[in-house]
């Protein structure tokens, strides 16, 4: 067996589910009290809180449990819902927006694995969107054939401006974290340009829109036209399965975690660790621009300036929060995945700005990694001490360490 | 914000009535002090005016924009309006989905509209024409400018309008009053410090008007004249009426290129109230004072003496359609 | 990790392929570029404004001519670059900045001699260059103070952002323009009490720390801007930070506008990079916050603190980058608004680390981001045929040649990432 | 000072590292320590120090009963440490180590630098130091970094002085210089504790030794006991310190040298032209001071170097040129120097390290997978094979004391067929028990008919397995001389002499003095 840095799931059993899911209550009280604190009704209840006391804690109450009701239905399950469509329909949403978040984590995950700071998937996902709306709407083949090549399409696009990274880190040494902060911005400007001439415009159009991509290079939707949820999904679930294999099977994985962790003795034992370091950030690359395809061929249809929304930056939090292990990475992107969604939800129903669940997903990622902070603020007794180890460097740590090369 | 929200439920609020209209915004969000949010007081308007509820969302991301939009559906919007072209199709895919709800489509246009859907797009060329025209004449050091925050339709359209405004000028005046930054454009519409830059350049290189199209950046340029050692330097503010609307804006905004979202937005929700919803592809103009521009106020005396005729000449001249505003 | 027995044998003093490559590039990009290929005509370039007491004269030059003596000169430097690394002698350190400079140079009166401007005011792309650099000198200042004592500041950009909000809070709740800086300051401190309660006190990997306090910030104010701020918009108008000119000093020409006629956040800035550099590299305090960043364990078995060491930096850098904040919305613009850092705190994390995680180098890096992109809208401003999104690569392209070639893998203090465990 | 230690016990969680330690030492005396590798005699000295609290006990200098909250306390009670792994920043010049922590400066918190050079150079000029002030650490050879450790204790004024392995890492000549300055230090009054797991060293400078094992004090010995004896006491059952091996000469030439020369990253040959010859079944031991060429010597085999010209034919085949991994394939095993850094990734199990350098062939993988079972399996029977002392093989190997990776790094290496064996510096940090393991092992593989090269500063290890010796100076070969060669010749050699000079003026020197103040002890190991 192969070392697994204690992914999410581990964590969660490691600190115990009691402590984890007291985390994630934590995070939410922290979010309804700010919810709370800035709600009219309450504010107003506030200003004769001295004479009815209840009323302002009602009202408190009220609004912050309205808004997460909101969000479990549109994340979950629509209890309020008359059709079982409507019912499940959340939960699909949740998978949804899981689904390119899935694959832009794992190519983030695996470049932590690499020790490589990956900040590009950003700019990944765009050029892996590029090549997908490109094929998407220039080529006319057959449906399976068309996606087919779709999907290495994003590929090769994502990979390509990953391994420019890679390439340019083994080569210089230059600094990673510097590298795909630059080429970020650098793929949106070309995503800009592109979409401003015919190589990428919608004909007639004068906004940076691209064309509709064809009907045969879709995913096709998975539970039918009332779902958003498509093929894509199960494309990023494979390709999980994919990287798992990658990572705790097959030799390059190992030759990646070698690297990772100790490039002088993965050296030495013979790994080129140039070519591991392209490889890697080709991996992740082809990664994240598959996230690309899944956006503009799975739910937008076109391309615009916004494809990656915040795709890439979230990506990094869930693959940190996975541990870059490929199964904690893949709960990480569902809970993710069930705060968009939940959180569109809770905002048409209450009005809460969406803002808030930023700040109480952040607030479950700090809390759920550090158990001792959620048992001292329940006045919970600390567990009794594990057997000590030598505090884990994560690969990721290493990489903003340095470019020792 | 730029300014205050009319606070909802404010005086004389109207009797509520069984009809919810619903707004979802682009990634700008409703504070966005440009299109979102002049759409946005159209839905307020009709709330404290008709008595309507109203539900709204703001996207955070273009990925928030299909669901934002399913869930208005969802929660029985009689109405639901999107602002920004940034949805593209997605409005009427849904409205070809959903008969039953009526849709307005802000700043974006369709050749085919579904029967349940009403666009709302503004020449602002013709607006910006006009206040370039006024720049020009306003300006002392002979040089005007303006940039953008993204190179999109909906910002270059006025850039083009201000520019031919000027050249009109030119011609008619013999003056040769330059436009700068026909080619700037910040990259997006939050970077402040950026914006503030590309103002203060334009001051340094002696421009005295400015006409910033970015939105909430045009905060910037009025912030800029207000420090400028300049008395003269002044801003053309744009979507909404900047005197009110900036920060500062009495003292700087020698007028604003109006597109009256608000109050189209209003007028589309007020139609559908009382069963008056068409299908239509409505275009704001000068003609129909969609667009227009803002008094000068304090501004008013600095400008040469039969401008206002001469602007009221142009405009007549436009809706004539003896003047293409985009040249 | 390197231990105390780090060999010498990875010294990089000596010039590689990869710089000597650049220097080639470089030498043949002028030759064809500034030479073969240059528009010919004038470019001229203005020093002062109209409102300079002291006026200078245009400075015009002529574009292929001056673009020839800088392809020669460029060669020539990397003649010289080559006959070092032949003779294996070590090239005189002043040599890749003046190489740099010269190409600068070189591409500026390329650039100003293809576009349609008349004149391009010199002053302007200068004083710019460091209005524009500013918040992002302030948070590469904050991430080296956490980053020289071993902890990894990922959240520079939550840190940038909080600092505005503050300001925007402060200055209006107070109504004085030092409120909204110590405000700014706290808020900037309220990031960073979080980075190391997690990051220091609980062992969480400091880089998900980082990452996620950016987002907890991001989501924080803009949920306090669309409930609060919107409903109470007095409480988003804080006063404004005049400029403040030297009087004398900001009369001379050039320099004086750049540099003597400043907000207080500017003059503060120059004051800081200063300070700061010399707090560093001078005092015991420098001393051992930087041991405590190389080698923790060397710096515990000397009697250091080293998680109080940490602790306290982060918090102070919190400051510094919370102050820088708050230019954004007491001298930028007159009012918060959602996101308005756009990313500036990672660019100054890029500008940390391309500056070597050296005070005066982080500055120089942000002032090199700074001139690239007011380069770019200078130049638009004028007119130029480039494409607006190819000028707006500008300063990232930049960047990239530079780390990859003329500074390459640059040493991060040795323990930077590392919680620090007794024993 | 005098220093007492009563009951000292020191617990990591469940694990008691030190079990009620009592321990006197006297001022101005050598006080060594003795025991295996994690006996628990580092743990005992950062408790001293102050880097620990003690679970139970107390410390008393001079009478006094004290309480040290961290190293500050312990330092300014008069007691210095130079650490098994040097504390030093290697960023930082020598000065700015020494200051660190005590820094003298010009008020206003400003250092004061030429202060702190002052006090070293008096001190380097009292001890013979020949330390550069503004030297960076990181560019010094390990001996001066020592130097720089007990430089920091001095300026200090420390009274009691603890030595944790000092000469692990030292070369004798180094060694030599160290011991001086002991008798120097202690005739200044200066109480030392000193480990080590070189007998031959504990014996020449202790005053009084007590042997821990397992965490308990089992005994003490006194420095003229039998060095056997000594390291019986240490294991816990009689040890067999001599490997009553036969010299070898081997048999055909495998391994050709021709000419090889590296150039470093400076320009300068680090290596030049070298030739050398290894035979199968013989083991040729390259001597030479750190930093004259071994190093590079053996990465030149390895492809682990750059501007490498000559030719290394192993079998007739070519090396040079080729990669890293097609060398290990041919079947070359190899341990290297720094083990932390090289030899094992410490984050990676020990499973996983067993296979590190054949994780993508038959049979730890196929086509392109690894075959988790066969890797387990693997890792269990090595275990067993090379008593790697470890719970489970899914311990990472940062877990392992320094001993026991070693042992990993070299059950990795023979797990296969080698057509030649490197091994630099296999015993550094060892104890006696497991080095008179890993040396049976090395040997074993020799009488298998294996070529091997065994690179070491160790004179006693060099001398222990050679059959040849090649001395290494400023990367030229100054000789190849017999395995039964004298200490004293290989020591000049070491120097820069040839053989032949070498020899004459041994010769001379041993007719000159009879008397020899280092005892003669059984086997040459110790
Ligand atoms: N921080 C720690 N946490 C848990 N156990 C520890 C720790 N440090 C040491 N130990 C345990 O204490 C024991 C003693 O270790 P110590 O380092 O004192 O050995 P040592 O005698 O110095 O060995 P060596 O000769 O190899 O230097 C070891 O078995 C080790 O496992
Ligand atoms: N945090 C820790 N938890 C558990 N065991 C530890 C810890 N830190 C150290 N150890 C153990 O302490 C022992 C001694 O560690 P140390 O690094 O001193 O080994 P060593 O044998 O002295 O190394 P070397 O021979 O390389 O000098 C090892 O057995 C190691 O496993
Ligand atoms: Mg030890
Ligand atoms: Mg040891």
């Amino acid at each position: 067996m192969s070392p697994e840095t204690p992914s999410f799931i581990d964590r969660l059993r490691a600190s115990g589910a009691v402590v984890s899911v007291l985390a994630i209550v934590a995070a939410f009280i922290v979010g309804g009290i700010l919810i709370a604190a800035t709600d009219e009704k309450t504010t107003s209840a506030t200003t004769y809180f001295f004479a009815r006391p209840l009323d302002t804690l009602a009202a408190a109450w009220n609004a912050a449990a309205n808004s997460y009701a909101a969000m479990f239905r549109g994340a979950v399950f629509n209890y309020d819902a008359s059709t079982f469509t409507a019912m499940i329909k959340p939960l699909t949403e949740t998978l949804t927006y899981a689904t390119p978040l899935l694959t832009a984590s794992l190519g983030v995950a695996v470049a932590f694995r690499a020790g490589l700071f990956n900040i590009g998937a950003q700019g990944q996902l765009i050029l892996g969107a590029m090549f997908a709306t490109w094929i998407g709407f220039t080529l006319d083949l057959a449906w399976p054939v068309h996606l087919l090549l779709v999907i290495l399409g994003s590929i090769l696009g994502g990979a390509l401006w990953g391994g420019l990274v890679g390439w340019i880190k083994a080569r210089t040494g230059a600094h990673e974290v510097i590298l795909t902060i630059m080429l970020n911005y650098v793929a949106l400007n070309l995503l800009a340009y592109l979409l401003n001439t015919p190589v990428l415009q919608r004909p007639g159009s004068t906004n940076p829109v691209s064309p509709q991509v064809n009907g045969s290079a879709m995913y096709p939707e998975l539970l039918g036209d009332e779902f958003r949820l498509h093929l894509g999904f199960l494309v990023a679930v494979a390709a999980t399965a994919l990287v798992w294999w990658l990572m705790n099977r097959s030799t390059l994985g190992f030759e990646i975690k070698a690297v990772g962790s100790n490039r002088h003795a993965a050296r030495t034992a013979g790994i080129n660790t140039f070519k591991v370091t392209v490889l890697a950030m080709v991996i992740a690359g082809a990664l994240a621009g598959m996230a690309g395809a899944a956006q503009v061929n799975g739910t937008e249809r076109f391309l615009t300036e916004s494809v990656a929304a915040s795709i890439g930056f979230d990506a990094i939090t869930v693959a940190l929060l996975g541990r870059s292990n490929p199964i904690g990475v893949f709960f990480a992107a569902l809970l993710f995945g069930a705060f968009r969604a939940g959180g569109v939800t809770m905002q048409v129903a209450t009005g809460t700005p969406i803002d808030i669940v930023l700040v109480v997903q952040s607030l479950i990622v700090l809390f759920i990694a550090a158990p001792p902070l959620v048992r001292s603020i329940f006045g919970l007794g600390q567990r009794k001490k594990r057997k000590p180890r030598t505090p884990g460097r994560d690969a990721a740590v290493a990489a903003t360490a340095g470019g020792d090369k | 914000a730029c300014g205050s929200a009319p606070e909802e439920g404010g005086s004389g609020a109207a009797e509520e009535i069984d009809y919810t209209a619903c707004m979802v915004s682009d990634e700008g969000g409703f504070d966005d002090g440009s299109f979102n949010q002049a759409s946005h007081e159209g839905l307020l308007q009709a709330e404290s005016e008709l008595g309507v509820q109203t539900r709204e969302a703001e996207s955070n991301s273009s990925t928030d924009m299909g669901p934002n939009v399913n869930q208005m559906v969802d929660a029985g919007c009689d109405m639901i309006v999107t602002a920004g072209f940034k949805f593209e199709d997605l409005p009427v895919d849904a409205a070809e989905a959903n008969p039953e709800t009526n849709f307005v489509v802000v700043d974006y246009g369709y050749e085919e509209l579904p029967e349940n859907m009403r666009t709302l797009n503004y020449n602002t060329a013709e607006a910006a024409y006009l206040a370039g025209y006024t720049a020009a004449a306003y300006s002392k050091t002979g040089k005007v400018g303006t940039f953008g925050g993204g190179e999109i339709p909906t910002v270059t359209d006025f850039m083009f309008g201000f520019e031919q405004g000027v050249m009109k000028y030119n011609e008619d005046k013999g003056a040769e009053v330059e436009v700068e930054g026909m080619d700037t454009f910040v990259g997006d519409f939050s970077n402040t410090v950026k914006a503030k830059q590309i103002s203060e350049n334009f001051l340094n290189s002696d421009v005295d008007v400015i006409m910033p199209v970015a939105g909430p950046l045009g905060q910037t340029a009025v912030d800029a004249v207000n420090e400028s050692a300049n008395e003269d330097d002044a801003v053309v503010w744009v979507d909404t009426d900047g005197h009110e609307y900036a920060n500062g804006g009495d003292t700087a905004v020698l007028t604003s290129v109006m597109k009256n979202m608000g109050l189209t937005v209003f007028e589309s929700i007020e139609m559908d109230v009382n069963d008056e919803f068409a299908s239509e592809a409505y275009v704001g103009t000068l003609e129909n004072e969609g667009v227009g521009i803002a008094p000068f106020y304090e501004f008013e005396s600095e400008l040469p003496d039969g401008l206002q005729g001469e602007l009221d000449a142009l405009k007549e001249q436009i809706i004539a359609g003896e003047i293409d505003p985009l040249g | 990790m390197s231990t105390a027995t780090a060999s010498a044998t990875g010294a990089v003093h000596v010039m590689n392929k990869r710089a000597l490559t650049l220097y080639g590039l470089g030498a043949a990009v002028g030759l064809v570029l500034f030479g073969f290929l240059s528009p010919g005509g004038t470019a001229s370039f203005r020093l002062s404004s109209s409102g300079d007491a002291i006026q200078l004269p245009l400075l015009t030059v002529p574009v292929a001519a001056a673009g020839w003596i800088i392809a020669v000169l460029l060669i020539a430097g990397a003649a010289y670059a080559f006959w070092s690394e032949k003779s294996a002698r070590r090239l005189a350190g002043w040599v890749p900045a003046v190489f740099a400079l010269l190409f600068v140079i070189g591409i500026l009166i390329w650039l100003v001699g293809s576009s349609r401007a008349s004149a391009i005011s010199l002053l302007s792309l200068l004083t710019g260059s460091l209005a524009l650099a500013l918040p992002m000198v302030y948070g590469s200042l904050g991430g080296v103070l956490a980053e020289r004592s071993g902890v990894v500041n990922i959240a520079i950009e939550g840190q940038l952002l909080l600092g505005a909000f503050a300001a925007a809070l402060g200055g209006s709740l107070s109504g004085s323009v030092v409120g909204a800086m110590v405000s700014a300051a706290i808020g900037g401190v309220a990031v960073s009490s979080l980075l190391t309660l997690f990051a220091v006190k609980y062992r969480v990997n400091q880089i998900i720390v980082g990452v996620v306090l950016n987002v907890f910030v991001s989501g924080l104010t803009g949920f306090l801007f669309g409930t609060l701020f919107s409903n109470n918009s007095g409480l988003n108008s804080p006063p404004r930070l005049p400029s403040v000119a030297i009087p004398g000093l900001s009369e001379i020409p050039i320099l004086g506008p750049l540099l003597f006629d400043q907000t207080a956040l500017g003059y503060l800035m120059f004051v800081a990079v200063g300070v700061l550099w010399f707090g560093l590299y001078k005092t015991r305090w420098g001393l051992r916050v930087r041991a405590v960043g190389e080698h923790p364990k060397a710096a515990d078995t000397v009697g250091i603190n080293v998680n109080r060491t940490r602790v306290l930096n982060v918090l102070l850098g919190g400051a510094v980058a919370g102050l820088g904040g708050s230019f954004y919305t007491l001298v930028s613009v007159s009012q918060f608004s959602r996101d308005m850092t756009a990313g500036t705190g990672f660019i100054a994390l890029a500008a940390l680390i391309f500056g070597r995680w050296n005070p005066i180098g982080a500055f120089f890096a942000s002032l090199l981001f700074g001139f690239a992109t007011n380069l770019q809208y200078v130049l638009s401003q004028a007119g130029t045929d480039v494409p607006s999104q190819f000028l707006a690569m500008l300063p990232y392209v930049i960047t990239i040649f530079a780390v990859a070639g003329l500074v390459g893998a640059s040493r991060a203090p040795a323990a930077s990432g590392q919680p620090y465990v007794k024993g | 000072m005098k220093l007492e230690l009563k009951g000292i016990t020191k617990a990591f969680g469940g694990f008691v590292a030190n079990d009620s330690i009592d321990l006197v030492v006297d001022e101005g005396k050598v006080h060594t320590l003795l025991g295996e590798n994690g006996a628990g005699k580092s743990t005992l000295m950062n408790v001293l120090y102050g880097l620990y609290e003690p679970t139970e006990g107390e410390i008393l200098v001079d009478g006094k009963p004290v309480h040290f909250r961290g190293p500050g306390d312990a330092m300014a009670a008069g007691i210095g440490m130079v650490h098994q792994h040097f504390m030093l920043v290697p960023v930082f010049t020598v000065a700015e180590n020494v200051a660190l922590g005590d820094e003298r400066t010009k008020g206003a918190g400003i250092l004061d630098l030429e202060k702190t050079r002052k006090a070293i150079r008096e001190i380097s000029d009292q001890y013979g130091f020949h330390v550069d002030p503004d030297a960076l650490v990181e560019d010094l050879p390990v001996g001066v970094q020592q130097r720089v450790e007990i430089i920091k204790a001095l300026v200090r004024k420390a009274d009691l002085l603890i030595l944790d392995e000092p000469t692990a890492v030292l070369t004798p000549k180094e060694t030599d210089e160290l011991m001086d300055i002991i008798r120097q230090l202690k005739g200044d009054g200066t109480s030392i504790i000193f480990i080590s797991h070189k007998l031959r060293e504990v014996k020449a400078i202790s005053d009084e030794i007590t042997v821990i094992r397992r965490g308990k004090v089992v005994g003490t010995a006194d420095p003229s006991a039998d060095a056997m004896e000594l390291a019986s006491l240490m294991v816990g059952r009689s040890v067999d310190l001599s490997l009553g091996r036969q010299h070898s000469d081997g048999t055909d030439v495998a391994l050709e040298i021709r000419d090889l020369t590296v150039i470093d990253s400076l320009g300068v040959p680090t290596l030049d032209h070298v030739s050398l010859d290894v035979r199968k079944g013989e083991i040729l031991a390259v001597a030479g001071v750190q930093g004259n060429g071994q190093t590079e010597l053996v990465e030149a085999v390895m492809g682990l170097t750059d501007h490498t010209t000559g030719s290394i034919r192993l079998d007739g085949v070519e090396l040079l040129g080729r990669s890293t991994k097609q060398i290990v394939n041919s079947g070359v095993g190899y341990v290297p120097e720094d083990r932390s850094t090289d030899g094992v990734i410490g984050d990676f199990t020990i499973a996983d390290n067993l296979i590190l350098n054949r994780y993508d062939r038959h049979p730890v993988a196929r086509g392109g997978s690894l075959q988790p079972a066969f890797i387990a399996e693997n890792a269990e029977a090595k275990i067993g094979e090379f008593d790697i002392r470890t719970q489970s093989a899914l311990h990472t190997a940062s877990q392992l004391s320094g001993g026991n990776q070693q042992k990993v790094v070299l059950a990795r290496e023979f797990s296969r067929e080698l057509n030649l064996f490197i091994a630099s510096q296999p015993t550094r940090g060892v104890d006696v028990g497991s080095i008179e393991f890993l040396h049976r092992r090395i040997l074993a593989e020799r009488d298998k008919d294996v070529p091997v090269i065994v690179v070491s500063t160790e004179l006693d290890e060099v001398a222990e397995l050679g059959d040849r010796i090649a001395v290494l100076f400023h990367g030229k070969v100054m000789g190849i001389v017999p395995g039964n060669t004298s200490r004293d010749v290989l020591g000049l050699m070491m120097a820069g002499s040839t053989a032949e000079e070498a020899l004459a003026e041994a010769d001379a020197a041993r007719l000159a003095t009879t008397e020899n103040d280092e005892p003669q002890l059984p086997g040459g190991i110790a």
